[in-house]
C-alpha cells in the first residue's frame, strides 16, 4: 500500500518544482504535470482494491485520531479520487499539446496547485483543511482565470469578490464549529453533533452550506460560473466544471450527511436545488456563446445533483452521485471539445459553429456524444444515472421533484439539441482556422462514456457501498475514532 | 357460367338503354317547364349513336384509360344494386360497397378529363371533389341509420325489410332520413342547384370540355347509368324496392322526375356555399334522425 | 454587566465589523474600496477566530521552561494557528486582487465595478 | 438466431461500416440492404415459432440485475416483419436515389440503428427494454429527420424531439412508480399491478404510459410533429417514418389497450355504450385526427406535406378501430395498419422519385409527369386507390372492417369522421395526381427520365402486395388471427378472399371478376368505336385565347380554394401554435431571468449571497 498522501503531497511538490523545470527546456512542465497525475492514477489504481473493503485513515504527524489532521479516504472519495485522478490525467495529456500560453510554467503550476486541491477537499477528514483546501483551489482557479487576456481579469475580479465573501462565512463556520466543539476533526464534530445546540448547529450548517456551495454550482452563489468557465482555457474550464464541482458537492456531502446529518435541512437543499436548477437551464438556453451555455448547464447538473442528494434515501442518493460523477466526465469532453471547435471556427457563438461537423467530426462527435450522455440517452453513462436519478425520487414519493427534474431534462435537451443540430446540419459557414487536434483525450472520454452505459456496475456497485456508508454515520465515527 | 355472363350483358346493356331513356324524358320536362318544345324523348339515343360514328381526339393513354375506368366502374356499380326482381350478385354487405365503387366512376372520369391538359376540366374536377364532400357527410349518416335500424348493410337485407306493405317503407320509418338523402341525390346527380362542377357558362362544362366523339358518348352512357344506379338504389333504400320490374322502374322514374323537376327551378349554389348546405340543415337534420334511431 | 461586555466585546466588535466590511462590499463602487472593504471583513474574522479562542485571563500559549505544568491558564492555541494560516490566505487574496485590480484599470480605465460589465447574460 | 440479435446485428453493422464508407462510396446502402435482407430472411423463418423462449440479458442498475428481456409473439413478428421488409425496400431504394445527398452516411448509420431499435422496441418483454429501445428508436429519427431539408427540418425535428421526450418522461415517470411497487418491469406483471390498483390511480398510470405512444403515433392533441417531421425528412426516409415509426406507437398502444387490457381494467368506470370512456375518448381523438388530418391535407401545395397530413388522419383510423375494444374494431385497425402501411410507403416512395428527378417537392412547380414517369404515376395511382379505400385494393378492404366495426355499436361521430376522412381523401389524393403526374408539362421538365430500375423496383413490390391483399385478405387474417388468439380477443370469421363482418361478409374475389366484367365490357365498346387521333396536351379548348405557355395552362395552385376558404379560420388556429406559444412563453421567462439576474455586475452577486443567506436563515434554516 502507498501511502494516499502521496497524491496531495505530488502535484503540489510538481507545483513548486516546475519553475525550475521550466529552465531546463520549455516542454518539460507539461510533462511533469502529466507524469504526476499518471503516478497520482497509478497510486490510486494500486490502493483501489483496499480501500474498496474498508475505508482507509491516514493520520499526519503519527498523533492520534482527534488531534491529528487526518485523511479519510471511504468508498465516496475512492470513487471521486479515481475519477478525479482518470480527469486530470486526460486533461495533463492535452495540455502536452495545448497549453501554448504566454507564461506556461505558470499555467502549469496552477493546474498542479488546482489538482492538489481538488484530492485535498475530497479526501480531508479535517474541516479546517477543507477550508484551506478550498482556498487552495479557489486561488489557483482564480489565477488560471486570468490567463484570458480578454476579459479573463473581469471574470476574475468577480469570482474574487464572492470567493472571499463566501470564504469569510467558511471560517466564520469553522470558528463557530470549534468553539462549540473544540475540534476541528469532522468525525469529533460528527459525535459531538447531537450534544451541540440545534439553533446553533443551524446556523453553523448554513454558514458552511454558503461558504461551500459557491464552489459547488449553486445559483446565486455561483452566479460567478458563467464568466469564469467561459473565459478560462477549455482545459481550466473542463476541470472547474468537472472537477471542483465535484470536489465542492463531495464537501457539502461531508458536511450535509456526516457533520450535521439534520434532516429538517434537507428539505431547504432542495429547494434551492430545484429553483437553482429551473432557472440554471431556462437561463442556459438562452446562450449563444457555447461555453456560456456549457457552464451555465454545469450549474444545472450541480444543483440537479444536489437536490436529488438531498432526497436523502438511498436510491436517490446513489443516482445523484452517479449523476455528479458522470458529469464530471461528460463536462470535462464537451468543455474540451468546446473549445477545439471555438478555436477551429474562431468563434464563441453557437450560429458560428455551423456545419463544422464535416471539418472536424471526430470533435463534432466528441461534442455530442457529451451533450447526449448529459440528455440521457439509452447506452450512453446520462441513461444509467437519470433512470436511477428517477427512480430515487420516486421511491422517496417526491414526484413534484420528479416533475421539475424531467423538465428541467426537456429544456436542457432542447439548448444541447440546438448546438448538436447547427454542427452537424447547419450551413457551413466557417473559415477554419489551425488547431493541434488531439484526438486521444476525446476518444478515450468517449470510451468511457460509453463503458459507464452498457456496464454501468463498474460505478453503481461502489456508488451502493458508498451510499450505505454516507447514511451510516456511526460507522464513520468509529472508524476514524477506532470505536471512542 | 354464360348464364352468368349473358344476364350480366343484358343488365348493362338495358341499364344504359333506361338511363338514356330517362335523360331524354328529363330534357323533354325541362324544356316544359321552360316552355320549349325541347327535344324528342329519344334524343339520347340520337345523339349517343352520333357519337360513336364520328372523329375524335385523344390526348394521351390515361385519357383512354380514364373513359374506360369510369365506364367500367360505373358497369360494376350496376351490378350490386338491384333493380327491381334483378339482382345479378346479391353479395351482403353490399351497401358501403356500392358507394366505393362509384367513387372509381369518377377517379376514372377526373383522371380523363385532367389528363387532357385543360384547366377548365381541372377546375370543374376540384369543384365535383368538393361538392362530393359536402353531400357525402349526410348522406352517409342516413344510410347508416339505415344499416343500424335495418341491421344489415346489404341492399337487398334492406329492400326485404321494407316488403309487406307502404307502412314499412323507409320513408315512413324514418321520415327525416328520407328527405335528407332526396336533398343528397340531387347534388349526388350534379342537377341544379348543386351543378358548379359542369357550369357551362363559367368553365365550359368543367369535365367534359375536351370530350368529343367516342369519348363524350362513354360518358353519356356512364352518365346514363349511373342515373339509373342512384335512382335504383334510392328506391331500393327507402321506396320498398320493388318485386315487380315496372313498378320499380315507375318509382325510379318518379324520383327522377322530381329531381329532374327541383333541378329546372333553381339557380346555382356557389360550390362552397353548396357544400356549407349540404353541413348545415341536411346533416344536423340526419344526425337528428340517427340519435333517433339509435337511442 | 462589565463581565458580560467583556466577554461579548470581541465577539461582537469582529461581528461588527465583518459587517461592516460586507457593507463596504456592497455599497462602494469602487473597487479598491471593496477590496478594502474584504480586508476588513477578513480582519473582523480573524478577530473573531482569535476571541473564540480567549481564555479568561489567559496567557499565550507558548512552553517555556519555566512553565512545566498543567495548571497555568493558557488561550487555545488552535484558533490562533489557524488565524495565522487565514491571514497568509488573505494576504494572497488580497494580492492577487489588487494585481487584477491594476490590471482592470489598465484595460478599462476605470475602478468602478458597474461599469465593468462585459460578460453577462 | 438468437433474438437479442435481430436488434444488435443492425446497429453494429452500422458502425462497421459507417467507418467503412470513407473508402467505398456507396458501400453502405448496399450493406444495408444486404443485413436487411438477411434478417428479412431470419425472421421470415420465424414465422409459427412461437413458442421459442424468452431471452433475458442483465443490466446491473439501482442496486441489482435487471433483465432485459426479449420475447417472440405474433404481434411482435407482424411489426418485425414489417419493418425490416420496408427497410429492406427503402435501402435498395437509396442506392440510386442518395447519390447527390451529402449526408449519406449518416442517414446510413442511423437508419440502421433506427431498423434496430424499433425491432428491440417490437421483441421486448418488458417495459424498461421497452423504454430503452423506444429512446434510441427516438433519437436515431431525430438525427434522420435533421438531416432532411436544412432549416426547416431542423425545426421539425426539434419539435419531434421534445415531443418525443415528454412522453418518454411521462412513461418512464409511471413505469418507476410502478417499478416502486411491485419491482418488475413485465407486460404481465405491471397489467396484473394495474388492474389491482383503485381506478383512477390505475387510469393516470395508463394516461402516462399511453402518452408517448400516441404522441409516436401522431394522434390529436400531439400529430403537431407529424407534417414538418414527414415533409422535410430526407425523401427516402418518409416513407419510413409514416410507413413504420406510426406504426410503433400503434404497437404501443395495442400493448395497452389488448395487451395490458385496458378494457378488463377499466370496464368497472364510466362508460358510453358500453365502452369505457378512456377508450372511447381515445377514439374521439382518434376521430379528431381524422377529421383535422384530412382538412389540413386538403389546403396543402407541398406534396410531402399533403401526404404526411393524410398519413395522419390514416393514423386516426386506426387508434379509433383499436379503442373500440371490439374484435372486428382490432381486426379492422391491424389490418389497415398493415396496409397503411403498404400503400403509404408507396405513395412516399413514388413521391420520393419525383423529387429525385424534379427536386421540388412544390406541386405547382410540377405537371404532365404522367409520360415521362409511368412506373411511378402508376405506383401512385395504384396507392391512391387503395389509400382513398376503394375496391378492389387492399385499403378497401380494411376500411370495410372499420365501418362495420364502428356501425355495429352505433358511434355516430366516429362514423361520420370515418366518412368525412375517407371522402375527404378523394380529395387530397386526386390533388398530387392530377397537378404533378396530369396537366401540362413544365417546359424544363422536358428532358426528364423515368427513374432507376433499382429504385422501381420496391415501387412495384408493393404495388403487388396493395392488389395481392386487396384480392387475397386471407393471407393477412390468418396471422392476425393469430394474434388474436395471443391476447384473448375472439377471432373473425375469415377464408383466403373473404371476411365475415357484423352486417355481412366481404368477398373480394367476386367483386375482382364483376370488376374485370365490367372493365371489360367497356374495352370492348372502346375499342370497337372508331380509332381516335393523338394530339398534343396544349392542343385544347381555350374559350378563343392563343395559348402557347404550357405553364400559364396548368390547373395547380391552391387546387380546392373553395373548400380551403371555408377552413382558413380554423387552420390559422392550430394547435401548433398553441403549442408553441407556451414554448415561447417559458423562453421569455428564461429571459427574463437572464436580463435581471445575470447583470454582469460583481457588487449585485455580493449582494446575492447576502440576500441569500438573509432569505435563508429567515425562511426558516434558522429561524
Amino acid at each position: 500500500m502507498v501511502n494516499l498522501i502521496l497524491i496531495i503531497a505530488l502535484p503540489l511538490l510538481a507545483a513548486f518544482l516546475i519553475p525550475l523545470f521550466n529552465y531546463i527546456n520549455k516542454k518539460l512542465p507539461s510533462i511533469v504535470v502529466f507524469l504526476t497525475t499518471a503516478i497520482n492514477l497509478l497510486i490510486i489504481i494500486l490502493n483501489y482494491n483496499q480501500i474498496i473493503l474498508e475505508p482507509v485513515i491516514i493520520e499526519l504527524g503519527n498523533w492520534q485520531a482527534p488531534f491529528a489532521i487526518n485523511i479519510y479516504v471511504g468508498t465516496l472519495e475512492l470513487i471521486s479520487i479515481t475519477v478525479i485522478s482518470i480527469i486530470s490525467l486526460i486533461i495533463a495529456f492535452y495540455n502536452l499539446n495545448h497549453s501554448n500560453f504566454s507564461s506556461e510554467s505558470k499555467f502549469h503550476t496552477l493546474y498542479s496547485i488546482i489538482i492538489a486541491g481538488i484530492y485535498g477537499i475530497v479526501m480531508t477528514g479535517d474541516i479546517f483543511n477543507l477550508f484551506v483546501f478550498i482556498e487552495i483551489t479557489t486561488v489557483a482557479a482564480y489565477g488560471l482565470t486570468t490567463f484570458n487576456k480578454d476579459k479573463g481579469y473581469e471574470a476574475a475580479i468577480k469570482y474574487i469578490i464572492i470567493g472571499s465573501i463566501s470564504s469569510v462565512f467558511l471560517l466564520m463556520a469553522i470558528g463557530f464549529t470549534y468553539s462549540a466543539v473544540g475540534s476541528l476533526n469532522m468525525a469529533v464534530i460528527a459525535a459531538a453533533s447531537n450534544l451541540i445546540d440545534p439553533g446553533l448547529v443551524r446556523i453553523i450548517s448554513l454558514l458552511f452550506f454558503v461558504g461551500i456551495a459557491f464552489e459547488a454550482g449553486i445559483l446565486p452563489l455561483s452566479i460567478w460560473v458563467p464568466d469564469v468557465h467561459s473565459i478560462a482555457p477549455s482545459a481550466v474550464s473542463s476541470t472547474l466544471s468537472g472537477l471542483v464541482f465535484l470536489a465542492g458537492i463531495t464537501a457539502l456531502i461531508k458536511i450535509f450527511f456526516n457533520l450535521f446529518a439534520d434532516p429538517s435541512l434537507y428539505v431547504f437543499l432542495m429547494i434551492i436545488g430545484a429553483i437553482s436548477l429551473i432557472i440554471g437551464e431556462l437561463i442556459a438556453y438562452q446562450q449563444d456563446d457555447i461555453k456560456r451555455m456549457l457552464a451555465y448547464s454545469s450549474i444545472a447538473q450541480m444543483s440537479l445533483v444536489l437536490t436529488i442528494i438531498s432526497v436523502g434515501t438511498k436510491y436517490a442518493i446513489s443516482g445523484g452521485l452517479f449523476q455528479l460523477f458522470n458529469h464530471a466526465i461528460l463536462k470535462t469532453l464537451l468543455f474540451l471539445t468546446a473549445g477545439l471547435m471555438i478555436k477551429y471556427a474562431g468563434s464563441r457563438n453557437i450560429s458560428d459553429l455551423g456545419g463544422i461537423a464535416k471539418r472536424i467530426p471526430l470533435i463534432a462527435v466528441g461534442f455530442s456524444v457529451g451533450s447526449l450522455g448529459i440528455l440521457g440517452v439509452p447506452f450512453f453513462n446520462g441513461f444509467v444515472s437519470k433512470i436511477m436519478i428517477v427512480n430515487g425520487s420516486l421511491n422517496a414519493g417526491e414526484y413534484i421533484l420528479t416533475f421539475l427534474v424531467l423538465f428541467a431534462t426537456v429544456i436542457e435537451m432542447a439548448y444541447y439539441l440546438k448546438v448538436i443540430q447547427t454542427i452537424f446540419f447547419g450551413k457551413i459557414s466557417i473559415n477554419p482556422h489551425k488547431i493541434v487536434k488531439s484526438y486521444v483525450p476525446i476518444i478515450v472520454l468517449i470510451t468511457v462514456v460509453f463503458l459507464l452505459g452498457i456496464y454501468p456496475e463498474l460505478i453503481t456497485k461502489p456508488l451502493n457501498q458508498a451510499t450505505g456508508e454516507l447514511l451510516s454515520r456511526s460507522d464513520y465515527i468509529s472508524n476514524v475514532l477506532g470505536g471512542m | 357460367m354464360i348464364l352468368n355472363i349473358f344476364g350480366f350483358l343484358l343488365m348493362a346493356f338495358s341499364a344504359m338503354a333506361l338511363g338514356l331513356l330517362f335523360i331524354g324524358i328529363a330534357r323533354k320536362v325541362v324544356a316544359r317547364v321552360q316552355k320549349r318544345i325541347g327535344p324528342p324523348f329519344y334524343q339520347a339515343y340520337l345523339d349517343v349513336f352520333k357519337l360513336f360514328t364520328k372523329n375524335s381526339i385523344t390526348h394521351g393513354f390515361i385519357f383512354d384509360f380514364g373513359a374506360i375506368m369510369a365506364f367500367g366502374g360505373m358497369i360494376t356499380t350496376l351490378f350490386f344494386v338491384p333493380v327491381g326482381p334483378f339482382v345479378l350478385y346479391g353479395m351482403n354487405g353490399t351497401l358501403l360497397l356500392v358507394i366505393y365503387l362509384m367513387a372509381v366512376a369518377y377517379l376514372g372520369m377526373a383522371m380523363a378529363t385532367v389528363g387532357s391538359g385543360n384547366p377548365l376540366a381541372s377546375v370543374g374536377i376540384s369543384r365535383a371533389l368538393t361538392q362530393m364532400l359536402g353531400y357525402e357527410l349526410p348522406f352517409i349518416v342516413v344510410l347508416l341509420t339505415l344499416i343500424y335500424s335495418s341491421n344489415t348493410s346489404s341492399i337487398i337485407g334492406i329492400v326485404q325489410t321494407q316488403q309487406s306493405g307502404f307502412m314499412n317503407w323507409n320513408l315512413i320509418n324514418i321520415p327525416i332520413g328520407t328527405a335528407v338523402a332526396f336533398v343528397t341525390l340531387l347534388g349526388l346527380m350534379g342537377k341544379k342547384p348543386f351543378d358548379a362542377p359542369i357550369a357551362p357558362s363559367e368553365i365550359a362544362s368543367g369535365p367534359v370540355v375536351e370530350h368529343g366523339g367516342k369519348y363524350l358518348a362513354f360518358i353519356m352512357l356512364q352518365h346514363a347509368v349511373s342515373v339509373v344506379v342512384k335512382t335504383a338504389l334510392f328506391v331500393d333504400l327507402f321506396l320498398g324496392g320493388g318485386n315487380n320490374i315496372f313498378i320499380f322502374i315507375v318509382k325510379m322514374l318518379i324520383v327522377w322526375l322530381l329531381v329532374t323537376l327541383i333541378g329546372s327551378i333553381f339557380p346555382r349554389f356557389k360550390v362552397e356555399e353548396g357544400v356549407l348546405f349540404y353541413w348545415r340543415w341536411p346533416l344536423i337534420a340526419a344526425l337528428l334522425q340517427a340519435v333517433i334511431i339509435i337511442f | 454587566m462589565i463581565d458580560f461586555l467583556e466577554k461579548w466585546s470581541f465577539f461582537g466588535g469582529s461581528v461588527l465589523l465583518i459587517l461592516i466590511g460586507l457593507y463596504g462590499v456592497i455599497t462602494r463602487k469602487n473597487l479598491i474600496k471593496i477590496f478594502i472593504g474584504l480586508s476588513l471583513m477578513d480582519t473582523g474574522i480573524n478577530v473573531l477566530l482569535v476571541s473564540l479562542g480567549y481564555v479568561e485571563g489567559g496567557i499565550a500559549p507558548i512552553i517555556t521552561s519555566t512553565i512545566n505544568n498543567n495548571s497555568y491558564n493558557f488561550v487555545d492555541p488552535i484558533p490562533q494557528a489557524l488565524v495565522l494560516t487565514s491571514i497568509v490566505i488573505g494576504v494572497a487574496v488580497l494580492a492577487l486582487g489588487l494585481g487584477v485590480i491594476i490590471k482592470i484599470y489598465e484595460k478599462y480605465n476605470t475602478l468602478d465595478i458597474s461599469e465593468i460589465r462585459g460578460l453577462r447574460w | 438466431m438468437s433474438l437479442f440479435y435481430y436488434t444488435f446485428i443492425p446497429i453494429v453493422i452500422a458502425f462497421i461500416a459507417y467507418f467503412l464508407n470513407k473508402k467505398i462510396k456507396l458501400s453502405l446502402a448496399i450493406l444495408n440492404s444486404v443485413v436487411f435482407a438477411y434478417l428479412f430472411y431470419q425472421i421470415s423463418r420465424l414465422y409459427n415459432q412461437w413458442n421459442i423462449p424468452h431471452e433475458t440479458i442483465s443490466y446491473y442498475m439501482f442496486d441489482r440485475e435487471i433483465q432485459l428481456i426479449f420475447q417472440l409473439t405474433p404481434l411482435s413478428w407482424l411489426f418485425i416483419f414489417m419493418t425490416t421488409g420496408a427497410g429492406l425496400l427503402i435501402a435498395i431504394f437509396t442506392i440510386k436515389s442518395q447519390q447527390e445527398y451529402v449526408l449519406r452516411s449518416s442517414f446510413h448509420l442511423n437508419f440502421a440503428i433506427l431498423i434496430g431499435s424499433i425491432l428491440g422496441v417490437v421483441l421486448a418483454g418488458d417495459f424498461l427494454t421497452l423504454f430503452i429501445f423506444w429512446e434510441i428508436m427516438t433519437w436515431s429519427s431525430f438525427f434522420l429527420i435533421s438531416s432532411g431539408k436544412k432549416k426547416a427540418a431542423q425545426k421539425a425535428s426539434y419539435r419531434y424531439i421534445i415531443l418525443s421526450t415528454i412522453g418518454a418522461y411521462l412513461m418512464v415517470t409511471a413505469l418507476f412508480i410502478i417499478y416502486n411497487q411491485i419491482h418488475t418491469f413485465g407486460y404481465n406483471q405491471v397489467a396484473a399491478h394495474l388492474s389491482g390498483l383503485p381506478i383512477t390511480e390505475s387510469i393516470i398510470l395508463i394516461i402516462m404510459l399511453a402518452i408517448p405512444f400516441i404522441i409516436k403515433a401522431g394522434v390529436f392533441p400531439f400529430h403537431v410533429w407529424v407534417n414538418g417531421a414527414h415533409s422535410n425528412a430526407p425523401k427516402e426516409f418518409s416513407p419510413f417514418l409514416s410507413g413504420l415509426m406510426l406504426k410503433v406507437g400503434i404497437y404501443g398502444v395495442i400493448l395497452l389497450l389488448y395487451f395490458v387490457p385496458l378494457y378488463n381494467i377499466l370496464k368497472e368506470s364510466v362508460n358510453y355504450r358500453g365502452l369505457p370512456i378512456f377508450n372511447y375518448i381515445l377514439a374521439i381523438f382518434g376521430g379528431i385526427t381524422v377529421i383535422t388530418g384530412t382538412i389540413l391535407a386538403i389546403r396543402q401545395e407541398d406534396v410531402k406535406r399533403l401526404v404526411a397530413f393524410s398519413s395522419i388522419s390514416q393514423m386516426g383510423y386506426i387508434i379509433m378501430a383499436l379503442a373500440i375494444s371490439t374484435p372486428l374494431g382490432f381486426t379492422g385497425g391491424l389490418l389497415h395498419l398493415m396496409n397503411h402501411m403498404i400503400f403509404k410507403t408507396t405513395i412516399f416512395l413514388s413521391i420520393a422519385a419525383v423529387i429525385y428527378r424534379t427536386k421540388t417537392t412544390k406541386m405547382s412547380e410540377m405537371g404532365g409527369l404522367i409520360f415521362k414517369m409511368p412506373v411511378t404515376f402508376t405506383a401512385y395511382l395504384i396507392a391512391i386507390i387503395a389509400l382513398a379505400g376503394i375496391p378492389p385494393t387492399n385499403g378497401f378492404i380494411s376500411k370495410w372492417v372499420i365501418y362495420q366495426a364502428l356501425i355495429d355499436k352505433g358511434y355516430i361521430f366516429l362514423s361520420v369522421a370515418a366518412f368525412f376522412g375517407s371522402i375527404g381523401s378523394f380529395m387530397y389524393v386526386f390533388k398530387p395526381l392530377s397537378t404533378i403526374f396530369l396537366g401540362q408539362l413544365k417546359p424544363e421538365h422536358e428532358n426528364i427520365k423515368e427513374v432507376p430500375f433499382l429504385m422501381q423496383l420496391p415501387m412495384f413490390v408493393l404495388m403487388a402486395l396493395i392488389l395481392l391483399f386487396g384480392i387475397l385478405p386471407g393471407l393477412q387474417m390468418n396471422l392476425i388471427n393469430q394474434i388474436s388468439q395471443l391476447l384473448n380477443i375472439q377471432p373473425v370469421g375469415f377464408t383466403l378472399y373473404s371476411i365475415t363482418g357484423a352486417f355481412g361478409k366481404w368477398n373480394s374475389l367476386v367483386i375482382f371478376s364483376l370488376f374485370v366484367g365490367g372493365f371489360l365490357l367497356a374495352f370492348i365498346i372502346f375499342i370497337s368505336a372508331k380509332k381516335s387521333k393523338q394530339v398534343g396536351l396544349m392542343d385544347t379548348y381555350t374559350s378563343g385565347e392563343y395559348m402557347d405557355d404550357p405553364e400559364a395552362y396548368h390547373y395547380a395552385y391552391q387546387y380546392f380554394r373553395p373548400f380551403d376558404r371555408v377552413f382558413d379560420s380554423f387552420a390559422a388556429r392550430s394547435l401548433t401554435v398553441i403549442y408553441d406559444t407556451f414554448a415561447q412563453n417559458i423562453v421569455k421567462l428564461g429571459n427574463l431571468f437572464r436580463k435581471s439576474i445575470v447583470t454582469g455586475n460583481g457588487q449585485t452577486y455580493a449582494f446575492y449571497m447576502v440576500l441569500f443567506i438573509v432569505i435563508l436563515a429567515f425562511a426558516g434554516w434558522i429561524i
